[in-house]
Parts: C-alpha cells; sequence; structure tokens
C-alpha cells in the first residue's frame, strides 16, 4: 500500500519525466509494470488468507455455514453493489482523463470516494452488530450478549480413550479446573440449525458430516457445544481478518483519491499524462475483487441450509 | 616509485565527480535518490546485523563446547539460537546480496541511470530499518525464544517473551524486500539500455530477477501468515492452536510456502555472483550461458512446489510427504547444471588467482556440497533419522555461509574497487579467503557425524559421547570468525590508505568496468550501445587490451 | 552409543530391524556425493593449473558451450535423483507403516517429559522400557506444544501433535539403553526433555512389567527412582531449570508453604506431596508437578521417602508415618497393582514365568 | 500502456454494459444461494457461487482494468499470481484431502 501512494506521488512531486528515464513512454511502462507487480504481491497476500479459508471450510462447511448464517447477507448484497458502482465511477474517471476532462474527472473521483465511504459505513454497522452480539473473537472486546454465558469454566481435560479407569479419573481431576475460557468469551448461543439439519439428513441414509466433523463437533460420542463453537469462533476470525484487512484497503484507497482529487482539481492531468489516475483506478478494481470474492465466500455459502 | 605512482595517479586517479563527492551532508544521504548510495547504507547496515548474528553465533559454539548447559543455561540459549536466526536470516542473509550489490550493480550492469522507481528503492531501506529497529529493540526487551520457525503453538501460547514485536518487525521488513525485488523487475524490463538484450545480460541480472520473481511471490505470503500469528497470540483464536480447534500443521504449511522458497532468496544471486566470477576470472565466455540463465527461473519456479519437505516427520500425510520428495529431487537438477557449468568455465581459461576467485572456488567445494547433503535430506527414507538433527544444521550452513556468505564476500572484494575507486591488500584478502575456507569446514563438517548421530538441533546441553565433534567445530568456529573479521579491517583500511583502483582492473567487458570508479551519479557520460555479447572477451568487445598491458608494464616495472 | 568403542562415533548403534535400510541409504547417497565431488574437485584443481594466467590479460579459448555435455549432465543427475527418491520412498513406507501384530504402547508428551503407559496399565516417565524382537507401535500425542519423539538407535522419528494422533513403529533388535530424544524445540528444557528406551530379554520384561524391583536398600531403589525411574531429579536437583523445591536437608524442618502456614516435613508431608503434589506448594513454586498417584507402588514410595530423609542425613528406613495414611490410598494402589497384574497375564507369551518371578 | 493512450478503454457504453453484467452477477450469486443446489450434486452451491465470481472478476480486470489492451506483460503478470494461488492452494490441500484426521 505504502508503495502505491509513493508510486503515485513521485510524478506529483516532479511532474512530467523523471531524470532516470529516456522518454514518457518508458516511464508510463515502468510506472504501469510496477503497479501490476505490487497487485501480484497484493493477490498472494490475500492467498494467505483464502488458503486457511479453505482449510477450515473444508473441514468444518457446517460450522463455516452456522457462522455466515449470522453475517447479514442484505448488508453484505448491498455492500458488493456499492463497491461495483465504484468500479464503474472509477473506470470513468480514467476515461475522462484521457479525454483530459476535468470537472467530470473531479465529479467521478468525487462519486467514487462517496461510494468508498458508504462501503465502509456498512461494515461498521454490521461490525457493531456483531459485537452486540458477542461475535467478537477476541478475548474481552466482547459485550457480554447473554449474562448466562460464563467467563469461567469446569472443563475436563482430553481423556485419551486408551486410558484405564484409573488414569482416566487421575486425568480428569488433575485437569478439571477453573480457567478463564479460552474462547474469548466469544458466545454463540444462536442454536445450531445448520447442525441439526445435517443429522436430519444423516438419518435419510447418506453421510453428511465431513470425517472432521465426525472428530470436531464430538468428545466422547456426544455433541460438545464448546468444540461447535469453537469452530465457528474459528469463522468469525476469518471473516474479521479478511473483511478487516479489506477495509483498510478500502481506506488506503479513500486516501488515494483524496489526493487524486486534488491534483485532477488543479488540473495537472491531461490527455497526454494520466498515469496516476489509471494506476490508482487499478489498485481500486483490484480491492473490489477481492470483495467480489469475499461477498459469496464468507456471506453466501450454506444459506441454502436454512431456506 | 614516486613517479610511478604519479603516472598511476594521472592515469587512473579517483576521478573528482563521482556519487560520493556529489553532496556530502547527512540529508544529501538520507534522502538519496541515487541507487548507489543507497546501497552504501544497505551495506553498512547489513554488515551491523551480520556482527550481531556472528556474537550469537559465537555464544553458541562456547555453550556447546561442554555437555551441559553451564556458560548459558537452557533459558538463555534458545534466546541466542533464536535470535541468530531471525537476524541472519531475515536481516543479513536475504537483504544482502540484493539490496547491496544488487542495487549498486543492477542499473549500471545494464546501462541504466538508476533504478526505475528511486523513491519506492529509497522507502524500501526506511521499511528495512524500521523493521530492523523494532526487531533490535525487542531483542533488547527481552529477547524471543521460539526458533526462528515460530512453530506453532509454542509460539502462540505457550512463549511468553517478545513474539509479537519480532514478528511485527519481520513483517515490516518483508515489504522492504518486495518492494526491493518490484523495482529490480520493472527496472530489467524497461531500463535496458540500447542493444542490452535479454540474452546479452549479465547472469547477475538473471540472477537478480529470479529472485525478485520469488521475493514478489513468496514474501506476501510469510507477511501474512506472520500476521495472523500475532493476532491469534493477542486474540487466543486458534486456528493454529488444536486445543481450539485450529491445526498447527496450517502454519508449517503457510510458513514454509515463503520460507523455503526464502533459501532461493538467499542462495540464487550468490550463484549470480560466482557465474560473474568464474567467467570474468577465467576470461572466458561463460560455458552453456542460457543453461545458467534458465536454470536460475527454474529453480525460482520449483522452489515453490518442495516446501514439504521441511515437514516429512511433522505429521503431514504420507502422499504429500512422496509429492514433495520427488519434486525436491527434481530440484536438484537446475543446480547441478549451474555447477556443471561453472566447472567447464574455467577449461582453457587465463585464470587470475585474484582474493574475489578463491572466493569462488571456494564456493564451488563447500556448495557442491550443501548440494549434495541437500540430496540426503531430500529423500525421505533418511530424513526421518536425519530432521531436527545438526545434519540439517550442517546442511544450511553449508548452503547458506558456504554458498551465499562465500559470494556475497568475493562480490563485494570484486566490486569494491568499483564501489570504492580504491583497491585492498590482495595479500591480507588471500589470507582471509583461505581462513574462511578452513575454519568454515573445521566448523560445520563435523556437525554432519553429530546429526547422523542423532544429536537433535537446538539443544543447550547433550550426551558425553558427543563431545568431541563438538570441539572440532568450536574450535573451527573461531578460526571462522577471524577470517570474517580481517575483511572488516582491511577493506577499513583500504579506504583511507588503498591505491587508486582505476577504472577497470583487470580489464573486464562488463559495462560496469566500462565508467569510472567510482561511478558518476547517473553511472554513465553518456548512455551506452551494447554491441557485443555478454563475457565478451574477445578483440571486438572494444576494450584497448594494449593499453592495459602498457599501463601494467609500467606499474610493476 | 555408549558401547562405541571408537574415540570418535560415526555410526549410531544399530538396534532396530529398520536401522540398516536407513544406514544402507545414507551409505548409497554417501557414495553418491563422493562420485560426483572428486571429479569436480579434481577438474576444478586441474583446470586452475594448467589454465593459469601466462600472459596479463590473454583471453580464455572461445567455448560457448556444448548442447551434448547439457543435456548430458542435466539427463544424469535427474535419473540418479530418481533412484534416491525411490530408495528412499521405499524405505520411509517400511518406516511409517506399523504392522498388525504390534505391541501398543501409549506416549503423551508434556513440558518437558515423556509420559508413558503400557496396556497393561503400567506408566513410566523419560523411559520406555520394551522387549527384543517385539514389534512395537507407539501411539503418540502431546498436552501441550509439539515434541518429536526419536530414538537414533532406531533411526526413527515422529513429531506428536497436539489435537491428534500421531504413529511410530520399531522393532528393536539388541537389548541395551538407548538415548531419547525430543527432537522438536518445545521450550526452556526442550534439552532436558527426553530419557532412555530400554530394550530387555522378554523375561526381563515380563519381571519389570510385573513391577519387582531387584534387591536394593530402599534408600538405593529411592535414589534410583528419584534420579532416573520417575526423573523428579529434572526439577528437584537443583541445575539451571529450578523449577522444584530443593530437598536437601528439609526433613523435620518447618516449611513456610504459599498461603503462609507452615508445615513440618515428615513422611506424611513427603508422601501427600508425592501424590497430591497442589495441596501444599512451598512458598515461591510454582503448581506445576503432575500427581504420580498411580505410577509409583507403596513400596516404591516407602523407598522414595526413605530416601529424601537420606538426603537430610536421616537414614533410619521408612517405617511408620506411612502406616497411618496408606488406608487412605489403599483403594487407589489396589486398582493399579491388579490392573497390571490382570493385564500382564493375557498379554505376555510366557507369562507363567512372570508368575513366577515376582518373590525372586 | 505507452502506445494506447485513447483507445484503453471499450466506451460509455462499455463501460455500462459491463456494469450491467456485474449487477446481474451480484443479483443472480444472491438468488441462487438460497437454492439447495447440493440436492443436484454436493457442492454444486459453492461451484456456482465461485464460478459467478469468476466471471466478475475477469470482466473488472479485462476491460475496467484494461488488461484486455495491455502488453503480454501484463497478461502474464496476472495469469501468474492465480497460478500461484493455484499452487498454494493445490500443494497445501493435497496434504489434508490425504490426511487421515486424528482431531478429537
Amino acid at each position: 500500500m505504502a508503495s502505491h501512494a509513493e508510486n503515485g506521488k513521485f510524478h506529483y512531486h516532479e511532474p512530467g519525466l523523471q531524470h532516470q528515464f529516456e522518454d514518457m513512454g518508458q516511464q508510463e511502462e515502468s510506472v504501469s509494470i510496477g503497479m501490476w507487480v505490487f497487485l501480484v504481491q497484493e493477490i498472494m497476500f490475500f492467498g494467505g488468507l483464502f488458503t486457511a479459508y479453505l482449510v477450515f471450510r473444508s473441514r468444518f462447511p457446517l460450522a463455516f455455514a452456522e457462522g455466515s448464517n449470522h453475517l447479514d447477507a442484505f448488508w453484505g448484497g448491498l455492500n458488493t453493489l456499492v463497491l461495483i458502482v465504484s468500479s464503474l465511477t472509477m473506470a470513468l474517471t480514467v476515461y475522462y482523463a484521457q479525454r483530459g476532462n476535468r470537472n467530470m474527472q473531479v465529479i467521478m473521483i468525487l462519486l467514487t470516494m462517496a461510494f468508498g465511504a458508504t462501503f465502509l459505513g456498512v461494515k461498521v454497522i454490521e461490525y457493531t452488530d456483531k459485537y452486540n452480539s458477542g461475535l467478537i473473537p477476541v478475548t474481552g472486546w466482547n459485550k457480554r450478549a447473554n449474562e448466562a454465558q460464563p467467563a469461567v469454566e469446569e472443563r475436563a481435560g482430553a481423556v485419551m480413550p486408551w486410558e484405564t479407569a484409573v488414569a482416566a479419573a487421575e486425568s480428569g481431576s488433575e485437569k478439571k479446573k477453573p480457567y478463564i475460557n479460552p474462547h474469548g468469551e466469544f458466545q454463540w448461543n444462536y442454536g445450531r440449525h445448520v447442525y441439526d439439519y445435517a443429522i436430519e439428513k444423516e438419518k435419510s441414509g447418506k453421510p453428511y458430516l465431513t470425517e472432521s466433523e465426525r472428530v470436531g463437533y464430538f468428545s466422547n460420542g456426544v455433541f460438545d457445544p464448546n468444540k461447535y463453537r469453537d469452530k465457528i469462533r474459528i469463522f468469525y476470525f476469518i471473516y474479521f481478518v479478511m473483511t478487516g484487512l479489506h477495509a483498510l484497503h478500502m481506506i488506503v484507497g479513500l486516501g488515494l483519491m483524496a489526493w487524486l482529487l486534488f491534483v485532477a482539481w488543479r488540473g495537472d492531468f491531461s490527455a497526454l499524462y494520466y498515469a496516476p489516475v489509471e494506476m490508482s483506478g487499478l489498485y481500486w478494481h483490484f480491492v473490489d475483487i477481492v470483495w467480489i470474492f469475499l461477498f459469496p465466500l464468507l456471506y453466501l455459502l450454506g444459506r441454502h441450509f436454512l431456506h | 616509485m614516486q613517479t610511478q605512482d604519479g603516472i598511476i595517479a594521472e592515469q587512473s586517479g579517483i576521478p573528482k565527480q563521482n556519487y560520493l563527492t556529489n553532496g556530502t551532508t547527512l540529508k544529501s544521504w538520507l534522502l538519496t535518490k541515487d541507487h548507489k548510495r543507497i546501497a552504501i547504507m544497505y551495506l553498512i547496515t547489513v554488515s551491523l546485523f551480520f556482527m550481531a548474528g556472528g556474537i550469537y553465533a559465537s555464544a553458541i559454539r562456547l555453550e556447546l563446547l561442554t555437555p551441559p548447559s553451564d556458560l548459558l543455561e537452557s533459558g538463555t540459549y534458545n534466546k541466542v539460537f533464536t535470535q541468530h536466526g531471525i537476524l541472519m536470516i531475515f536481516f543479513f542473509l536475504i537483504p544482502s546480496i540484493p539490496a547491496v550489490l544488487g542495487n549498486f550493480l543492477l542499473p549500471i550492469m545494464i546501462g541504466a541511470k538508476d533504478l526505475a522507481l528511486p523513491r519506492i528503492n529509497l522507502l524500501s531501506l526506511y521499511i528495512y530499518w524500521i523493521g530492523g529497529a523494532l526487531t533490535v529493540w525487542a531483542l533488547l526487551q527481552g529477547g524471543v525464544d521460539t526458533g526462528w520457525t515460530f512453530y506453532t503453538p509454542y509460539s502462540t501460547t505457550f512463549s511468553n517473551t517478545y513474539v509479537m514485536a519480532v514478528g511485527l518487525g519481520i513483517f515490516i521488513n518483508g515489504f522492504s524486500s518486495i518492494l526491493t525485488g518490484l523495482n529490480f523487475i520493472v527496472t530489467v524490463h524497461t531500463m535496458r539500455a540500447p542493444g542490452m538484450t535479454w540474452f546479452r545480460l549479465p547472469l547477475f541480472v538473471w540472477a537478480q530477477y529470479a529472485t525478485s520473481l520469488v521475493m514478489i511471490l513468496g514474501t506476501p505470503v510469510i507477511a501474512i501468515t506472520i500476521l495472523l500469528l500475532a493476532i491469534e497470540r493477542f486474540a487466543q483464536v486458534g486456528i493454529f492452536d488444536p486445543s481450539i480447534g485450529g491445526d498447527p500443521i496450517l502454519f508449517q504449511h503457510l510458513f514454509w510456502f515463503y520460507s523455503h522458497p526464502a533459501v532461493y532468496i538467499m542462495i540464487l544471486p550468490g550463484m549470480g555472483v560466482i557465474s560473474e566470477l568464474i567467467s570474468n576470472f577465467s576470461r572466458k565466455k561463460i560455458f552453456g550461458y542460457e543453461f545458467i540463465a534458465f536454470s536460475s527461473i527454474a529453480i525460482a519456479v520449483f522452489g515453490f512446489l518442495v516446501w514439504g519437505h521441511h515437514m516429512f516427520v511433522s505429521g503431514q500425510s504420507i502422499y504429500a510427504g512422496l509429492v514433495f520428495s520427488f519434486l525436491t529431487m527434481v530440484v536438484a537438477v537446475p543446480s547441478a547444471i549451474k555447477m556443471f557449468n561453472w566447472t567447464a568455465t574455467m577449461y582453457k581459461g587465463s585464470i587470475l588467482f585474484e582474493t574475489p576467485m578463491l572466493y569462488a572456488i571456494g564456493f564451488l567445494g563447500l556448495f557442491l556440497i550443501g548440494g549434495l547433503t541437500g540430496l540426503f535430506l531430500g529423500s525421505m527414507g533418511l530424513v526421518v533419522h536425519l530432521t531436527d538433527t545438526y545434519f540439517v544444521v550442517a546442511h544450511f550452513h553449508y548452503v547458506m555461509v558456504g554458498g551465499q556468505v562465500i559470494a556475497y564476500l568475493g562480490g563485494i572484494h570484486y566490486w569494491w574497487p568499483k564501489m570504492t575507486g580504491r583497491m585492498y591488500s590482495e595479500f591480507w584478502g588471500k589470507i582471509s579467503a583461505m581462513l574462511v575456507f578452513i575454519g568454515f569446514n573445521l566448523t560445520f563438517f563435523p556437525q554432519f557425524i553429530l546429526g547422523y548421530l542423532g544429536m537433535p538441533r537446538r539443544y543447550a546441553s547433550y550426551p558425553e559421547e558427543m563431545q568431541v565433534l563438538n570441539i572440532f567445530s568450536t574450535a573451527g568456529a573461531s578460526v571462522l570468525g577471524v577470517g570474517l573479521i580481517m575483511p572488516v579491517v582491511y577493506l577499513t583500511q583500504s579506504l583511507i590508505a588503498g591505491k587508486p583502483a582505476g577504472d577497470n582492473p583487470w580489464m573486464f567487458p562488463g559495462l560496469e568496468w566500462r565508467t569510472s570508479s567510482p561511478p558518476p551519479t547517473e553511472n554513465f557520460e553518456v548512455t551506452p550501445v551494447v554491441t557485443w555479447e555478454a563475457y565478451e572477451f574477445s578483440d571486438e568487445n572494444g576494450l584497448d587490451i594494449d593499453e592495459a598491458r602498457r599501463r601494467q608494464a609500467v606499474t610493476t616495472v | 552409543m555408549q558401547t562405541d568403542s571408537s574415540w570418535v562415533p560415526i555410526l549410531p548403534e544399530q538396534a532396530s530391524t529398520l536401522a540398516w535400510h536407513v544406514d544402507a541409504l545414507y551409505v548409497y547417497l554417501i557414495l553418491i556425493s563422493v562420485a560426483f565431488t572428486i571429479p569436480i574437485v579434481v577438474a576444478v584443481f586441474a583446470f586452475a593449473i594448467k589454465y593459469r594466467e601466462r600472459e596479463k590479460f590473454a583471453n580464455g579459448a572461445e567455448i560457448h558451450g556444448s548442447m551434448v555435455l547439457e543435456a548430458g549432465w542435466s539427463f544424469l543427475p535427474f535419473v540418479i535423483s530418481m533412484t534416491i527418491f525411490l530408495g528412499g520412498a521405499i524405505v520411509y513406507y517400511n518406516q511409517v507403516t506399523p504392522p498388525d501384530d504390534a505391541m501398543q504402547v501409549y506416549v503423551v508428551g508434556k513440558q518437558w517429559m515423556w509420559k508413558v503407559q503400557h496396556e497393561t496399565g503400567q506408566r513410566e516417565i523419560n523411559e520406555l522400557h520394551v522387549p527384543v524382537g517385539r514389534r512395537v507401535k507407539l501411539t503418540m500425542t502431546t498436552e501441550d506444544v509439539l515434541h518429536d519423539f526419536s530414538v537414533p538407535a532406531f533411526r526413527t522419528k515422529a513429531d506428536v501433535v497436539p489435537g491428534r494422533y500421531t504413529y511410530l513403529w520399531f522393532e528393536p533388535t539388541k537389548p541395551g539403553k538407548y538415548h531419547l530424544f525430543c527432537a522438536e524445540y518445545c521450550g526452556l528444557n526442550h534439552s532436558g526433555m527426553g530419557g532412555y528406551v530400554y530394550v530387555m530379554e522378554q523375561r526381563d520384561f515380563d519381571n519389570w512389567l510385573a513391577g519387582s524391583v531387584s534387591g536394593q536398600t530402599p534408600i538405593e531403589q529411592g535414589r534410583d527412582l528419584f534420579e532416573n525411574k520417575l526423573g523428579c531429579a529434572s526439577c528437584h536437583a537443583g541445575g539451571p531449570a529450578q523449577r522444584g523445591a530443593k530437598l536437601e536437608n528439609i526433613y523435620g524442618k518447618d516449611i513456610k508453604l504459599v498461603g503462609g502456614q507452615a508445615v513440618t516435613v515428615n513422611d506424611e508431608y513427603i508422601r501427600n506431596s508425592i501424590l497430591n503434589p497442589g495441596a501444599q506448594i512451598v512458598e515461591g513454586f510454582q503448581p506445576i508437578m503432575p500427581t504420580f498417584k498411580g505410577q509409583v507402588t507403596e513400596e516404591q514410595l516407602l523407598a522414595l521417602v526413605a530416601y529424601i530423609k537420606s538426603l537430610s542425613g536421616v537414614t533410619t528406613p521408612a517405617t511408620g508415618g506411612t502406616t497411618t495414611t496408606t488406608g487412605t490410598t489403599n483403594g487407589n494402589t489396589g486398582q493399579t497393582n491388579s490392573i497390571g497384574t490382570q493385564g500382564s497375564n493375557p498379554n505376555a507369551p510366557s507369562s507363567n514365568t512372570a508368575n513366577t518371578q515376582p518373590n525372586r | 500502456m505507452s502506445d494506447n493512450h485513447n483507445e484503453g478503454h471499450i466506451g460509455y457504453p462499455g463501460y455500462l454494459g459491463v456494469f450491467a453484467v456485474l449487477v446481474a452477477g451480484t443479483l443472480l450469486t444472491y438468488w441462487s444461494s438460497f437454492l439447495d443446489l447440493d440436492a443436484i450434486f454436493p457442492g454444486a452451491n459453492t461451484l456456482l457461487a465461485l464460478l459467478i465470481a469468476f466471471t466478475k472478476m475477469t470482466c473488472v480486470m479485462l476491460f475496467f482494468m484494461h488488461v484486455y489492451w495491455s502488453p503480454k506483460l501484463i497478461w502474464l503478470s496476472a495469469i501468474a499470481s492465480f497460478f500461484w494461488l493455484a499452487i498454494m492452494f493445490a500443494y497445501t490441500m493435497q496434504d489434508y484431502v490425504t490426511r487421515g484426521t486424528g482431531v478429537f
């Protein structure tokens, strides 16, 4: 991100040709290649998160569906549309820049910023809702949605299936002590609809739970709400990190737009020199693309379980 | 002698106008956009980190002199080897050759005035400084004891040291190498001088290009991984912590997805330097130019497919192990090709034994052993016995120190006259090269045996019967230490008392030797037009050999 | 390794059926390495001498490369590396596929000790007793961080991952005492986490299962338990990682406990601290000591108490004091013993010897 | 980029067309996510959602980001990034799908 801002700046500080370049063409080519290489590394940056998502969703689809069913698909969809519109206006900004149309440029940039801000506003609304429902996976950052949920629990350690009665009793008593809930007072008391739905399906014969789920939701053969909640908590962790990083990129983008607005308003860009607009455009569109994937992955998948 | 000195002085003195004399204020350095000055600042910082890591290394060897953990108690020892690893890998090995030699030479070698994005180049230096400062601060606060691999769940849940601060430092530092790589890629694509086609590029540039690809594609992943680690550590979320549903193996996958290619980030530039040295000091076109060039790219690409060979016993599936082992064997081939080509290059050459060439020959031997022991660790049946033992330690020190550091020293000596315009003491140069070679082998060869005996890594205390070999190792380390300190002395001394080197002391054809040394701020008075192939020693490379001979004759009377 | 005569050992002992597979692979690779190294090194030096610079700035010959050579030395290493891969894969397959008829042993790693439990209920710490010539399969997990169960003499090793089981198998071929290491870095006392694998003749193993200890005085026996069998020494014997209270010269004295009140160190207190460590923590120490209930038999307890007393110079063998408390834990020890014998009878092939041994 | 100063776009109507496609895609994916396509074959919902997402991404990249008119190198970097992403996914998952899970 930093390098991007940098990228734009150096046209601004000394408009026209940089000392190290032979001609404008070389300079623009360099800048655009540089921008694309930067986007490549951005893709790999988010790629790590998508890998984590892939691994855990493939292992615990039900818990993920449970979590995503609690997200509000309406807000998510609205945000998607908002971003798409902002992408359009961004593209038009470039379009007018190429025509050297200063006024339309300024207007389009303003529109883009407005939509970007709207997006962030909606995100705030969503995060607040998660906070109020006690779904922030960070210890101590949650409003206590229901006092019934104890922060301090009695929890027996896992008893190895092979252990003899004595050993079991000991390792039980040895471990069974009150401790601060490592689930970080993350509260999931919104039922387990998807799970029940799956159990229904299982009754009809065909196996529905993945192998990981068969061990991941149960302890000693019985359904263990703690473990189920852990998996949902992982979903929310991934949700917050992904959308959070995306929102961070949006904020950087807005800063970029503000600077772009200033320069465009001063009328520095012309049909011959509009590289900064184009580069900022690339960045903005990239952020849009990330969201295009985040929306179905986080909000939609698994919705059909309940409808 | 006076007169002759006079003659040399007027024929090849230090030019009045060069990048060093162009602005002397501190500001002119800190805000420079000149890739050469940035390279010099990198050189200084990187050397400091190297010394810091070296001090930790000597502490480790001293502790291992005796079986019990008596000199350092195990807690301290854990911190010491962790910080040795972190400083050396993230703050010395990865930036050293690209950021110092690459920064300085890449634009000159392709005949450009500067890197394509000079501000970003400066930015990367500052990012490196910030990341480094943060890490050093954390180390001073009390350090970190997770091992440089930060394996979970120890690093997330159990370690009560400064994991997050150090992690943040590495995270920031990562962007420095990303930006450097980005800059190199752009530069190589757009800034080549007229006539400098892709297949006229020096192999050093090819190697830097391959390295940059790895930096761009790999580094972001470690960044996000460390970020997840830090978040998990303070939020206790547990996507890496099995006790709350996570999976520690996932961390290892993400970590090694970068950290294995990172090994190639460290060694590829070294290979580039060696290609330069061998070819030039044999005064002969390199053997199989295309093959060396493409093997660099091949290594960069295949390097991304083999990370699982760090995880053979870590609980990854047998099938995955087989796949990774197979690809590991495949990736051995390009390195072998390079090795053979270098050897063949010396055939029918006219070999000049200056210090850099000694380093190059040392590299051939050490990297050969390093690479072959790599096969040991790629073959699954053997690696089950060898992982996490000193065999691994010895192997990667042979590749990293015997490969990268030796190449780095060779490169520094080779281009020192170009960087500073002055010649270091050839005599002391050769002595230190020898010492480094001998000391290194004495230090790390016994560790192969130790490893096969089963001495595990990261042990503060070990069984008595292994002491003899450890004593060898420590003894060698002291020799190695001396060998590594000497260059600091005589290179610094050469800055003041070294005799002017002249623009092209060895009459080499590369572009960097066709400008004055030290070069002017924009590298060339006139943009060069390249009409000769890489390593063109025949007469059509436009070098006046006879003039050089005459000058030599005068000076050596 | 102990029995290795050479002053610098080269190979660890071969103590399992798979060891020679690995060693064979090792030797094969060493041969390949030599076969590559010698020619290259010779060539480098030959060229270096033969073609050293004769005349200043004389140019080398004009050689651009040779397709044939390149193809050759691309193909050759590939073929060889494939043989290495196949060899490695085969050996690896044997290493990671445990046989069905293997004898089960369960291992739990924990900072910084190995807790082993035999199917017969025997539990040991930082030790593993196995009979020679029997296939042994370890089912392993850990309570906290990653560890790695590594026995160089068996040429085998496997990470222990929390939340999962990992498996390891070997068939010892030679009775003896072999190093057991933790090979995956696991924190402060990583290098202290380990002990020995004892490979015993079947008969001795059965004795050991039956829990009989060869004739030592209680104090000797106690020292043995304290330093080797139970690994108390790793925390209580001083040394760098001092996590347990020192035990020298405490017997009969009053010591302050966490929470203020004091207690006199007598047989009773020592015994309780072993069976139920959390109850009375000495001031200034953490409640990190695991309970040894079910791991020590009554006579072992007596021996331990006797040894700890001997540290304070009190050498009367432990009697009385404990008699009052035996009642409280009788049920427990009774269980462990009964499980031990019940388990071992169907389990050990020569169970009749096992039954005749104990009163030896 | 240097050589296409003024044809680096598909004109006003073109942009609006792409925009229409994107909006349609969004609505489609939203609507389809409520149908139980898994009845057809497991994972059908995921597949459809991802297909739509990829289509949308392609539109944005080709037309909004002007890749369509860009030099080969840009195409290459765009494709390469997804190729490496695929490597990361594939080689990580090959471990997970072939690993017997022992999580308890």
